[in-house]
């Protein structure tokens, strides 16, 4: 499964980056996310809760390992959630390219859905993606506002 | 394939119903539970609670009102709308949707209200309450407000409900002077979840010109999506095979952005999204009536 | 054997009432005592090492009796047996991997069981489920059948070396001479996926273990019951006759319920006997989907060399066959693709090699049609392409090219799925071929009704196709008749049976033989304590070789009958008829003892009887034929496309079949239809969709779709029949015809409506969405 | 002994609180401790040992499991038990009776509508509301009434004919319900 896009956010890559090493700004882009820890440096682990529709019982243990770090441009995450609904995982890109006053995210991931989720959730997991995908861009967008003091976009 | 534990009550009353709703934050309401108990032997739904609705008789009144529109009991089941010669009358396009909506069998035990507040994407009766401009009413322990059927879907399996609201009863108008009606839909088998489908109506003005036209479409987005481009598009037009023509060609260009599963492609629900669009509209057109024959 | 009262006949069946009133009993309607239930967690992943396994939390909730993991089983963890051992071809390639208990080091398909909770009820062990934590790694999944071979692909066996589970190369003649020779070849690749058998019943064991008796009782949803009894002892280290096998009532098998052992049929008894207490498992639906085998993919290259007049020189094929993850049935399957591409006609040059791959999905074994639908769907599409190309008409091609009604036996010069050459017995294909164009109206529907529906712009088109199915091979199978003092006549033969109707069938062939009424025989199938003696229903030999048991068995018994009547009522045996449940003289009926009466001579309790003799008027005969006879027919079906919305609509379907001799035509046009609805379902409906990394995209009846009321036209029917001479009764099989050619009608059908629109159909299943993008992929063609 | 027994086998361990119901099954009242979760295809052939509601896919689509409740159709696995107190449901034992079929077992029975006959009890507990609301159905209104439960062995074909027998057999009494179709 292939998610992708560009998403605009306010601040300098330079601004931004540090938000994105947050866990905290980080759970935010991850809708569903009820715990994050920053393990290590280039280390995450939480438990990921997904509920919509007639899925509600699928919550995962997830662990996010960063690779290719280059501050304050891009780095690249492996994604491994885990749960009884079955598991995700897969990678991430992110690259942050200035545009103006703010920047321009550019994401790609490339997901493996598997377990009972893939089995009989087929139906809706194109529309489940692109839903987590814009929710979490979304938060993220409106954490940076209220960090860096802008108004909510 | 057995569902987890979970506790489970009975309400009498509406107000024992919103009182335990509003007492058990992980309680899910069960109405028809066509889709909730599949998705619980699944075992992906695995809610603490239960609060059953079949018992609240108030829920599962259905009948006319004076403005010549529909009330619906949230609680009232598909088979029972399917056979009702009232809804056939006053709201022809609901009737003409609910032989689509599964199988005999799951039509003897869901609910109206019971899809509504499940809010499949999928599912026919959001994009008929959209088409017909339906007001659904919600009430909570404290308050009840009503919501028009379109602000009502607010995104994938998401609705305008709080907690701790439920939806009660659904309220249709009667259908309008010079309109005409039509559902389409396609699906694999007979009772399969559409690939696509529609739900149009169509008002004409003493001229024969579209005054109004509600295409809902389903299967193709987040929730029923109403095709806005498309019906501008027919507004002051006859209904003319071009102009039909011209407005299913939009409908599917740029009013939807359907998502890809294994059984169609975004690109293959585009095409039938111009196809159904375009028999639905032809066939709303056909039907239109001269005034509106329901007694006021 | 000759029709009669009964053989032939439209006899109503003896087992309804019980099923109709739900009183048969089915193996999860077993309810015993103090009964413990199964449930198996099964892994997620399709390819990953083991790590580790800790159930310690599902052992200390309330409820769980027992788990058990691999590490617990022992010494009783060993892979299952090779079931099928490949045929001697020279230069035969084989590698044997057989699935396992429970994954042990590595899982290598999503489904496959890791452990084994057992608790007091389903729902507390699948609570228990929940609370095992496994924890693997994952390896690059297997999926596609090229890139299996490619080197450095990841490894489902590592000991191979490679993905390679077999390879076999058969030939007759010089196909290279016939190509160069040829005015014209035709090449294409095709492609036919996966589909589950999906009979309504999942499977289902429960085991007993009697330890006052030291017996153990097996009640399991196989189509083999003796052969389970015969290895289960062995692994459990009994003796075969303390072990029981029971095959009740089965819903519905169509192949998969003959694999074995499935871990469940290991695993229960052996739980059962370590916790003295009875032990239920009945599969899921979604378990369904990866833990009973499957069947159909393949990919082939394969080429057609024709004349100018359109006879066919030479083919040559070359596929790929996903054996899955293990490859516990042999070659079955892909030698069947391999014999029955050859269906009926003359094909005097023949190389066909093919490669079995091991992937991480799960199991392929036989599934109603067992390879042979790959075979058809490949020959028949080159021989439409063809005909287009060299503008002959697609039922003139095939008239050309049939093997002649004089032409029996007919030897095709390679060896077949039962080590014995695919040597035809007996068919009439022209006669079969005229009927069916006759029956659809093939003339009038192509002359006029096509173009004047074209014009009003109606997409109709029609296929029409012709198959052989080798049916009813050995080894052999059994039966044992005994007339009762009651007058009633007790059959007991060790197939299983899965609804064909052996209850009914089999009681005709005696009811024929020893005069009786046809309710007077009752039929005991599948219990190993009946008889234990046969291999299985399979291969679509039930009535052939079960039924030919029968009817040796009965001509035994009736020989008694005589030897025994003839003295005492003072006839010649020639003279003497049995008829109404009694034998008497044919010319003087009141000279005649009912054959209850006769029972009860034949088992005196005092006095002497002569030297050798056998009391009771019993018999048992067995059956074995020497090779599989080759039943046929032609499918022929009118469907219409709605060329916007690619949708299909069969409006008629047409069978002329081909099963020799008949014992009951009401249940083989049964057979028939429910075998064509199977055949509509693998065409346009049925689908197990992997995605790369193995994955099954779709282990439900809201995603498999399975076709219903409305997807399946009322079949009309011919029959003619060739008997077969290779066994006493006349007759072939029937099982597993109707599923065979429908893929192949349904591609040329659709095809013919659309034609113009440059769509050629290589592969099955079509859905509409396929259709679709291949009609865009056509007019971007097009327009390129 | 057996109560216990039938207790577990219907996954009624005493957790989460049980519930007891009153529940009419084929003409006879049962009082019985239920798990919330128990589902009524288990409650009916585990706790009342009516096995003829035989269970398919426990997800609602293939109808193996349906009876009826109340006089309506119904899957058995999106039932659950607890939710039948106070009501009544027909399963395919109180069909016939005295070892005579019920019309449309016997027409099933000549016209070979059932081969492994697993899915049978479905198609007919679905048929016979069906048949008392359509004394006289199309073919096309059987094969839509039909389309809601799976059969693997048939194609159908022979259940249709069955019908269309037992429609012509019944035709004069057939506007009232057949016999055994419940309340």
């Amino acid at each position: 499964m292939i998610v992708e896009g560009t998403y605009p956010l306010p601040g300098t890559p330079v601004v931004i980056w540090d938000l994105l090493m947050d866990p905290e700004v980080l759970a935010k882009a991850m809708p569903g996310t009820k715990l994050l820890v920053r393990a290590a440096a280039d280390r995450y682990e939480g438990v990921m809760r997904i509920g919509i529709g007639p899925i509600t019982a699928a919550e995962f243990e997830l662990v996010i390992a960063l690779t290719d770090v280059l501050p304050p441009y891009s780095y690249a995450m492996q994604i491994d959630g885990k749960g009884r609904a079955g598991f995700t995982r897969g990678t991430a890109k992110v690259e942050l390219v200035p545009e103006g006053a703010g920047s321009v995210m550019h994401y790609s991931a490339d997901l493996q859905v598997g377990g009972k989720i893939a089995a009989v959730g087929q139906r809706l997991l194109d529309s489940v993606s692109k839903l987590l995908t814009r929710q979490g861009l979304e938060a993220l967008n409106r954490e940076l506002n209220h960090r860096l003091g802008g108004a909510p976009a | 394939m057995k569902p987890a534990a979970f506790e489970y009550h009975r309400p009498a009353s509406l107000d024992e119903a919103l009182a335990l709703l509003a007492e058990h934050e992980d309680a899910k309401p069960l109405a028809g539970g066509q889709s909730l108990i599949p998705a619980m032997n699944f075992r992906l739904a695995a809610p603490a609670a239960l609060i059953d609705l079949n018992g609240i008789g108030a829920l599962a009144r259905t009948g006319g009102m004076d403005d010549g529109g529909l009330q619906l009991g949230a609680m009232t089941r598909h088979c029972t709308l399917e056979r009702s010669p009232l809804v056939a009358e006053r709201a022809p396009l609901l009737a003409e949707a609910m032989p689509c909506i599964a199988h005999p069998q799951i039509r003897n035990r869901g609910t109206v209200g019971g899809s509504l507040a499940h809010a499949d994407p999928a599912a026919e009766l959001p994009a008929v309450m959209v088409a017909l401009e339906a007001t659904l009413v919600l009430r909570s322990a404290s308050a009840e407000r009503r919501v028009p059927a379109e602000q009502f879907f607010t995104g994938l399996f998401a609705t305008a409900l709080e907690p701790g609201e439920l939806l009660t009863s659904i309220e249709l108008p009667p259908p309008p002077a010079r309109s005409g009606f039509a559902f389409q839909e396609l699906a694999r088998r007979h009772g399969d979840y559409a690939l696509v489908g529609v739900a149009a109506m169509l008002t004409l003005n003493e001229a024969g010109q579209c005054s109004r036209a509600r295409v809902a479409l389903l299967s193709v987005g987040d929730g029923p999506v109403l095709a806005v481009r498309a019906a501008a598009a027919l507004a002051g037009q006859p209904p003319s095979a071009s102009s039909i023509l011209a407005a299913a060609e939009l409908a599917a260009r740029e009013d939807v952005d359907p998502p890809s599963d294994i059984h169609a492609s975004a690109a293959y629900r585009r095409q039938l999204v111009r196809v159904l669009t375009r028999r639905a509209l032809t066939r709303a057109a056909g039907r239109v009536r001269p005034s509106s024959s329901i007694p006021t | 054997m000759k029709p009669g009262r009964y053989f032939g006949e439209r006899v109503l069946r003896l087992e309804d009432a019980r099923l109709l009133t739900g009183r048969a009993l089915f193996v999860d309607d077993v309810q015993l005592p103090g009964m413990l239930h199964a449930a198996l967690l099964r892994s997620d992943e399709a390819h990953a090492r083991i790590r580790s396994i800790d159930a310690s939390a599902a052992r200390s909730r309330r409820g769980i009796v027992a788990v058990y993991t691999a590490a617990d089983l022992g010494a009783y963890w060993r892979p299952g047996p090779l079931l099928v051992p490949p045929p001697p071809i020279s230069g035969l390639v084989f590698n044997t991997a057989t699935q396992v208990p429970l994954a042990r080091d590595k899982v290598r398909h999503a489904g496959e069981p890791l452990a084994l909770v057992v608790a007091e009820s389903r729902y507390l062990a699948e609570d228990a489920l929940e609370d095992i934590v496994v924890d693997l790694e994952p390896l690059p999944a297997v999926t596609d059948l090229e890139a299996a071979l490619l080197e450095g692909a990841s490894l489902v066996h590592e000991q191979f070396g490679s993905n390679l589970a077999a390879h076999v190369h058969q030939h007759k003649g010089d196909y290279a001479v016939a190509r160069a020779a040829a005015h014209a070849v035709i090449a294409r690749r095709f492609h036919y996926d996966r589909g589950a058998a999906a009979a309504i019943e999942n499977r289902g064991v429960v085991a007993q273990w009697d330890a006052r008796a030291e017996e153990l009782t097996l009640w399991d949803t196989t189509q083999a019951p003796i052969p389970i009894r015969n290895g289960l002892a062995a692994l459990l280290g009994l003796r075969e006759s303390q072990v029981r096998v029971i095959a009740p009532f089965i819903g519905g098998g169509f192949g998969p319920k003959i694999m074995m052992y499935y871990p469940e049929e290991v695993l229960l008894p052996w739980a059962a006997m370590r916790l003295g207490r009875p032990v239920k498992w009945i599969e899921d639906r979604r378990e369904n989907f990866y833990a009973t085998t499957q069947e159909r993919g393949q990919v082939h290259d394969a080429e057609l060399a024709v004349s100018k007049d359109g006879k066919i020189l030479g083919v040559r094929d070359r596929f790929l066959h996903d054996t899955g993850a293990y490859d516990p049935y042999g070659l079955t399957v892909p030698i069947n693709s391999q014999c029955t591409l050859l269906g009926p006609y003359v094909v005097p040059n023949y190389d066909s090699e093919f490669t079995a791959v091991f992937t991480n999905k799960p199991i392929v074994t036989p599934v109603r049609g067992a390879g042979r639908q790959h075979g058809v769907f490949v020959m028949e599409r080159l021989l439409d392409f063809a005909a287009r190309e060299l503008g002959i008409d697609r039922v003139e091609i095939r008239r050309r090219n049939y093997i002649q009604p004089d032409a029996f036996p007919y030897d095709h010069e390679i060896l077949f799925q039962d080590f014995r050459p695919l040597v035809y017995d007996s068919g009439n294909y022209p006669a079969a071929l005229e009927q069916a164009v006759e029956l659809i109206g093939y003339d009038s529907f192509v002359r006029q009704e096509q173009p004047r529906l074209r014009r009003e712009g109606k997409h109709v088109g029609l296929g029409i196709v012709s198959y052989i199915e080798g049916t009813g091979i050995g080894p052999y199978e059994g039966a044992r008749v005994t007339i009762e003092p009651s007058g009633s006549v007790r059959l007991a033969t060790g197939v299983g049976t899965q609804g064909q109707g052996h209850f009914t069938t089999f009681a005709q062939i005696v009811a024929e033989v020893l005069g009786v009424e046809v309710d007077q025989v009752q039929v005991s199938t599948g219990d190993t304590r009946e008889f234990t003696w046969g291999t299985g229903t399979f291969a679509s030999r039930g009535a052939v070789v079960a039924g030919s048991a029968c009817h040796a068995a009965a001509l035994k018994v009736r020989e008694k009958v005589l030897a025994l009547a003839g003295p005492l009522l003072g006839v010649a045996a020639g003279e003497l008829v049995l008829h109404g449940g009694r034998v008497q003289s044919s010319n003087l009926p009141d000279k005649g003892i009912s054959l209850g009466e006769l029972a009860r001579k034949a088992n005196p309790l005092r006095g002497a009887v002569t030297p050798g003799t056998e009391p009771g008027l019993e018999a048992t005969a067995y059956f074995g034929p020497d090779r599989g006879n080759a039943a046929s027919g032609v499918h022929a079906m009118i469907v219409e496309v709605d060329a916007e919305t690619a949708a299909v609509t069969i409006k008629r379907y047409v069978v002329v079949h081909d099963c020799g001799t008949i014992i009951n035509p009401m249940v083989v046009e049964a057979q028939v239809q429910g075998g064509v609805a199977h055949g509509i379902g693998n065409a346009f409906f049925e689908q197990l969709s992997f995605d790369e990394n193995g994955q099954l995209r779709n282990a439900s009846f809201m995603d498999y779709l399975l076709p219903t009321a409305l997807d399946v036209p009322t079949v009309e029917m011919a029959h003619i029949e060739t008997p077969s001479p290779l066994n006493p009764l006349g007759t072939k099989g029937v099982g597993e015809a109707g599923a065979i050619p429908t893929g192949a009608a349904f591609a040329q059908a659709v095809e013919d409506a659309l034609a113009g629109s440059g769509v050629e159909l290589t592969e099955i299943p079509l859905s509409p969405n396929r259709l679709f993008e291949l009609l865009e992929a056509a007019k971007a063609r097009g327009a390129a | 002994m057996p109560a216990p027994l039938i207790h577990r086998d219907s996954g009624g361990l005493r957790v989460n609180g049980q519930h007891t119901i009153g529940v009419t099954v084929n003409g006879t009242h049962h009082e019985r401790p239920v798990e919330p979760r128990l589902l009524l295809s288990d409650f009916l052939r585990h706790d009342l040992g009516l096995t003829g509601t035989h269970v398919g896919c426990e997800h609602g689509v293939c109808g193996a499991c349906t009876v009826l409740l109340d006089g309506a159709a119904v899957r058995a696995c999106l039932v659950f038990a607890v939710q039948t107190d106070g009501h009544e449901v027909t399963t395919v034992e109180a069909l016939g009776g005295e070892g005579a079929l019920h019309p449309l077992q016997q027409a099933f029975h000549e016209a070979h509508a059932l081969q492994c006959g697993f899915c049978t009890p479905g198609f007919l507990m679905s048929l016979l509301p069906f048949l008392s609301e359509h004394p006289d159905p199309s073919e096309q209104e059987i094969r839509e009434a039909l389309s809601g439960n799976l059969c693997r062995c048939t194609g159908y074909a022979n259940i249709v004919a069955a019908v269309q027998r037992f429609v012509q057999r019944n035709g004069a009494t057939a506007g009232n319900r057949p016999a055994g179709a419940g309340a």
